[in-house]
């Protein structure tokens, strides 16, 4: 077997017949997803430490610091420190909570940024299962993290709480829209919802070239909308701290609130990929259609180097976002979807599909 | 169960939604309490609870001799010390009858504009905080900074100086001090250009500030809401000019007035008097005349018997000392007229029916400072 | 129709001035020169405080572990927070007459507010202000301090 | 307007005011019966308009216990300190001006709290720095406090 890391088909292909051929199908399949489970447990164990780890380097630098620098060189074990420290504090009981649900929120909001992550296709063949409605899929089962939060802020039996799981249930339900939309103007011009075949098209230019002034509007407006469904800075209302102290997770401590605290790097990450997969190509190496040499030389850099470098420089945007803005009000916030970005994406679509009918896409 | 399901819909719906703001709250800068009514997110009324830093501060001036007076001024309003420290010993001196020496006044003054300044620059980084833009606080740190260092090398202290005293001040300035101050304005008018673009143009800012907390000139007057939060009202409240002290009669300045009374109009005022506080110093740094760090005082100071009263303009408002003296070397009652306890009682007035955000930004926009109020 | 202008020109100036905005964080995030961060702990060694800085009140000796405190006790009572106790004895001088030299000068530092009275008032400018500044202890009567050495005594013809 | 007009001015209100000494702002001590009155007319009179109650404060003059009123005139730029005293220790008791000066609501607070003064018709008439529990008021002269008051 030869291990291609330019394309991993061949290698699932392997592991797939050699477990076959060592137990039975259905076994097989068992063991295929604990194997899948476990390796998603371990990325996302690595990627939400990583990201703590780069949001608050990014942000000190950002604002003339050094940012942590004490634990390991450079601080890089400061995040693995700080999740040490978290597991062992204490988890406090809020009397006259709603014990269930208060321990359950948690759970449904990383079990919904877990399962979204499935559907990312991280190389060629890299992904755990690819739907042919992918982003259907995914939109789907991200937005069901605002149950979490909505069951955190209630069952906290916290005022500050309520108030902030109110604000996030109207901001994540509003904003679903545009990030449904935007992507929407991709898929006008993909007529594709699976990602792989997607990445696939961008073969000859990524989407955002291709579909270029409503591609790049679309883009810009997906940026700002999956901004705010991630709760993050500049629309990170529904914790607010200045406000509402820290919002729906003001009574989670511990390992509790160290799960809200991951699921919204992993959040984060998700959306970031996802703008990387749907507008930048994915894994898709730089492709400029004609310059077959220069496209040789691109498609020497491995796709994870590909995918990861774009997902990153999106991250790193939205924390340019986080860290220069000041928050948004909530009626300010609503305004800003249901009377700025909604018409915009309407009429972006139409002219999308006005462009792909016209041909007048690259 | 069966009473609560009984209940008129209505009476649920008119339940006032009572929200503890504080004593540990981020946006309430000290221990302050702030009981909120609130329906949904608008507020519907505002009881503030202060207290919990209540030091008692004139009880003790009561034991004080004058020149102990001053380290207690000091932690009233921290952030505008040295102004505090200016009232008592401008007090003590028109009590005496006593003229300090010209090269006093200057120093005074010129410490005075660096206390404003350093003032207004934490104040817009805890604004810019206020607002959710926490990378404001670090910039504005940054460059507070740079004052403090000029406060430590010629007073010894970064914070609470202590560094005037009846008759003068304690210290000579330090030989370094106008090349440092020199070095502060040049690298200060570059930074507040910084300011100016993350905050002051931004549109979120704008939209947050704009209209929100309007404070009309008569409430202001009638609430006694004095300083920039009163000249953001449009009204001329600034004691350096209606009785100018130290050198601000013969100093070149505008005083700064908006009038559109809200958030944004205070928030532009305090932009604004940070640079006409570089300009005042700029226009004294050069000029210091030489001679005597302070005049000559007896060891024990005894204020004849009679009544004081000492208004400055410190960083948040109108300071006012009063003293009423019976001969002895303590005063017999000291009253401090602080800026931030009147501009406190504006505040329910100025948040009724503003949201919970607009709140954070109008309490901002007060610029606070709790043990001010407490004392 | 103008209000269609507006509201495009909304768009336009409020994405502007957001760009402007960032602009200025990613301006110091790609010049890590700027850094005014100070690695505290590291820099010990050479961390040098101003001359006037007001560590602690400190009772200056000489090579020959002499000071020039006479006991006088106007620091004592300049002191607006009582941080200052003088214990002082009088012992028979050469010239037979009883002569004030302190027993202890005890400072108080958990209660001292660095107003610099004390220093400032010393008549024999004996006190001056220390440059220490980590007084971190885990005991709170460790801040109460000794200031004249122990077998120190006073110079000759301070008092 | 200066202090000899506007004295004349006030002692044409209230004819029993009784004029003291004081190098900088013209005193005027007050019966406490007709205080409110005063305030009223002060506030609303165009030639005075005293608009801006600056400073309020209380005083224990041992026999007495005074209230003293800073004001002062955002238009005319003058300035005039009312003061009116009572020989009731036990219930001092003054007309609110809060309904003139709504800065006074929290300064009347601040001198009940330390001072005892009840301020008639006051809207929120509560402790603002001490407990509700708080035993005294402490900027009293007869107030004694043994365990957190250390004579040197």
């Amino acid at each position: 077997m030869t291990f291609n890391i330019y394309d991993f088909t061949s290698f699932n292909r392997w592991i797939d017949e050699s477990l076959n051929s060592i137990m039975s199908p259905t076994w097989a399949l068992i063991t295929e997803m604990a194997i899948i489970g476990i390796v998603f447990l371990l990325f996302y164990a690595v990627v939400g430490l990583f990201l703590v780890y780069a949001e608050r380097k990014v942000c000190a630098f950002m604002q003339n610091r050094v940012g942590p620098n004490r634990v390991g060189p450079y601080g890089i074990f400061q995040t693995i420190a700080d999740f040490i420290k978290l597991l062992m504090k204490e988890l406090v009981y809020i009397k006259d909570s709603d014990k269930l649900l208060f321990n359950l929120a948690p759970y449904i909001i990383i079990i919904a940024s877990f399962m979204a992550l499935s559907a990312i296709p991280f190389a060629k063949g890299l992904h755990a299962i690819d739907f042919d409605i992918g982003i259907l899929y995914v939109i789907a089962v991200s937005s069901l993290g605002v149950v979490g939060i909505l069951l955190a802020g209630w069952s906290s039996n916290n005022k500050y709480s309520l108030i902030g799981a109110m604000r996030s249930g109207a901001q994540i339900v509003s904003y679903e829209l545009s990030v449904g939309l935007s992507l929407l103007t991709i898929i006008v011009l993909a007529g594709t919802m699976q990602f792989s075949e997607i990445v696939e098209m961008q073969r000859n230019g990524w989407f955002i070239f291709k579909g270029h002034i409503p591609a790049i509007i679309a883009f810009i407006v997906f940026l700002i909308a999956s901004t705010a469904e991630t709760n993050r800075g500049p629309f990170d209302l529904a914790e607010a701290e200045s406000e509402l102290t820290a919002g729906f997770h003001t009574e989670y401590s511990g390992i509790k609130f160290a799960f809200f605290f991951l699921a919204e790097y992993m959040n984060m990450f998700l959306v970031a990929s996802i703008a990387a997969t749907v507008f930048w190509g994915g894994w898709m190496p730089f492709h400029v259609s004609g310059w077959a040499g220069f496209n040789t030389i691109m498609d020497y850099i491995p796709p994870l180097v590909w995918y990861f470098g774009k997902t990153a420089f999106i991250i790193w945007l939205m924390m340019l976002f986080k860290w220069t803005f000041p928050r948004l009000r909530i009626d300010q916030l609503l305004t800003l979807e249901w009377k700025y970005l909604l018409p915009i994406n309407l009429v972006n679509i139409l002219f999308m599909a006005f462009l792909v009918l016209m041909h007048w896409h690259f | 169960m069966k009473e609560i399901i009984n209940l008129p819909v209505k009476d649920l719906e008119q339940e006032e939604y009572i929200v503890n703001m504080g004593p540990q709250h981020p946006s309430t800068h000290g221990v302050l309490r702030l009981v909120l009514s609130l329906q949904g997110e608008i507020v519907q009324s505002l009881k503030p609870h202060c207290g919990y830093i209540h030091r008692g501060i004139e009880k003790m001036f009561e034991k004080d001799t004058y020149p102990q007076v001053i380290h207690l001024t000091d932690r009233m309003d921290y952030l505008s010390a040295h102004i505090n420290n200016h009232a008592v010993c401008l007090l003590v001196e028109k009590a005496l009858e006593i003229e300090v020496p010209e090269r006093v006044k200057y120093i005074r003054t010129i410490m005075d504009e660096l206390t404003r300044i350093q003032s207004h620059q934490l104040w817009w980084s805890s604004f810019g905080m206020d607002l959710g833009g926490l990378t404001c606080f670090f910039y504005g740190l940054r460059d507070r900074e740079m004052i403090l260092d000029i406060w430590e090398e010629t007073t010894g202290s970064r914070f609470l100086q202590s560094y005037n005293c009846p008759g003068g001040v304690m210290q000579d300035i330090h030989p370094n001090f106008q090349k440092k101050v020199h070095a502060f304005i040049k690298t200060f008018k570059k930074k507040i250009r910084d300011y100016d673009r993350i905050l002051s143009g931004n549109v979120i800012f704008e939209n947050r500030s704009q209209g929100v907390g309007v404070l009309s000139k008569e409430d202001a007057i009638s609430y006694g809401v004095t300083g920039p939060s009163g000249r953001g009202s449009g009204w001329s409240c600034d004691v350096r000019k209606m009785e100018p002290y130290s050198m601000y009669s013969k100093v070149h300045f505008n005083e700064v007035l908006r009038y559109e009374c809200d958030t944004y109009a205070r928030y532009m005022v305090r932009m604004q008097e940070m640079h006409e506080s570089m300009n005042i110093i700029e226009q004294l740094i050069d000029n210091i005349p030489a001679g005597d760090c302070s005049a000559k005082m007896k060891a024990v100071i005894k204020l004849p018997a009679g009544e004081y009263f000492q208004r400055v303009e410190s960083a948040r408002g109108e300071l006012g000392m009063y003293v009423i003296s019976d001969g002895n070397k303590t005063p017999y009652r000291m009253k401090v007229r602080t800026p931030s306890f009147s501009n406190l009682s504006a505040l329910d007035h100025m948040s009724r029916g503003m949201k919970i955000a607009d709140l954070v930004a109008i309490g901002a926009s007060l610029d606070l400072v709790i043990p001010d109020i407490d004392r | 129709m103008n209000s269609f202008f507006k509201y495009f020109s909304d768009i336009f100036h409020g994405v502007k001035s957001l760009l402007i905005g960032m602009s200025v964080t990613g301006r110091y995030f790609f010049s890590p020169g700027q850094i005014v961060t100070q690695q505290y702990p590291e820099n010990r060694k050479d961390l040098q405080m101003f001359e006037r800085f007001k560590g602690e009140v400190i009772l200056l000796h000489d090579a020959n572990n002499q000071h020039s405190c006479n006991g006088c006790g106007i620091c004592e009572n300049n002191c607006p927070n009582g941080s200052i106790e003088i214990i002082s004895t009088r012992v028979p001088g050469e010239d037979g007459k009883l002569k004030r030299i302190i027993d202890k000068h005890i400072y108080h530092l958990g209660m001292c507010t660095f107003c610099g009275l004390c220093v400032k008032n010393c008549p024999s400018s004996a006190l001056a202000f220390g440059q220490e500044f980590e007084h971190a202890v885990f005991d709170r009567s460790k801040l109460n301090k000794v200031l004249n050495k122990p077998g120190s005594s006073i110079i000759k013809g301070v008092e | 307007m200066d202090n000899e007009t506007l004295k004349a001015r006030i002692l044409e209100l209230v004819p029993d005011a009784q004029q003291e000494e004081n190098k900088q702002f013209l005193t005027l001590l007050v019966p406490s019966a007709k205080l409110h009155d005063l305030a009223l007319k002060l506030k609303n009179s165009p030639e005075l308009a005293f608009d801006f109650l600056f400073c309020l404060s209380g005083v224990d003059y041992v026999k007495q216990i005074a209230v003293v009123y800073h004001l002062s005139s955002t238009q005319h730029k003058h300035a005039l300190v009312i003061k009116v005293k009572t020989d009731d220790r036990v219930n001092p008791n003054f007309d609110t001006v809060s309904d003139i000066w709504r800065t006074a609501e929290f300064h009347e607070r601040e001198t009940y709290d330390m001072f005892g003064v009840r301020f008639n018709n006051h809207p929120d008439l509560r402790r603002i720095f001490l407990d509700e529990d708080w035993k005294g008021y402490p900027l009293r002269k007869d107030y004694v406090d043994e365990v957190n008051i250390v004579e040197f």
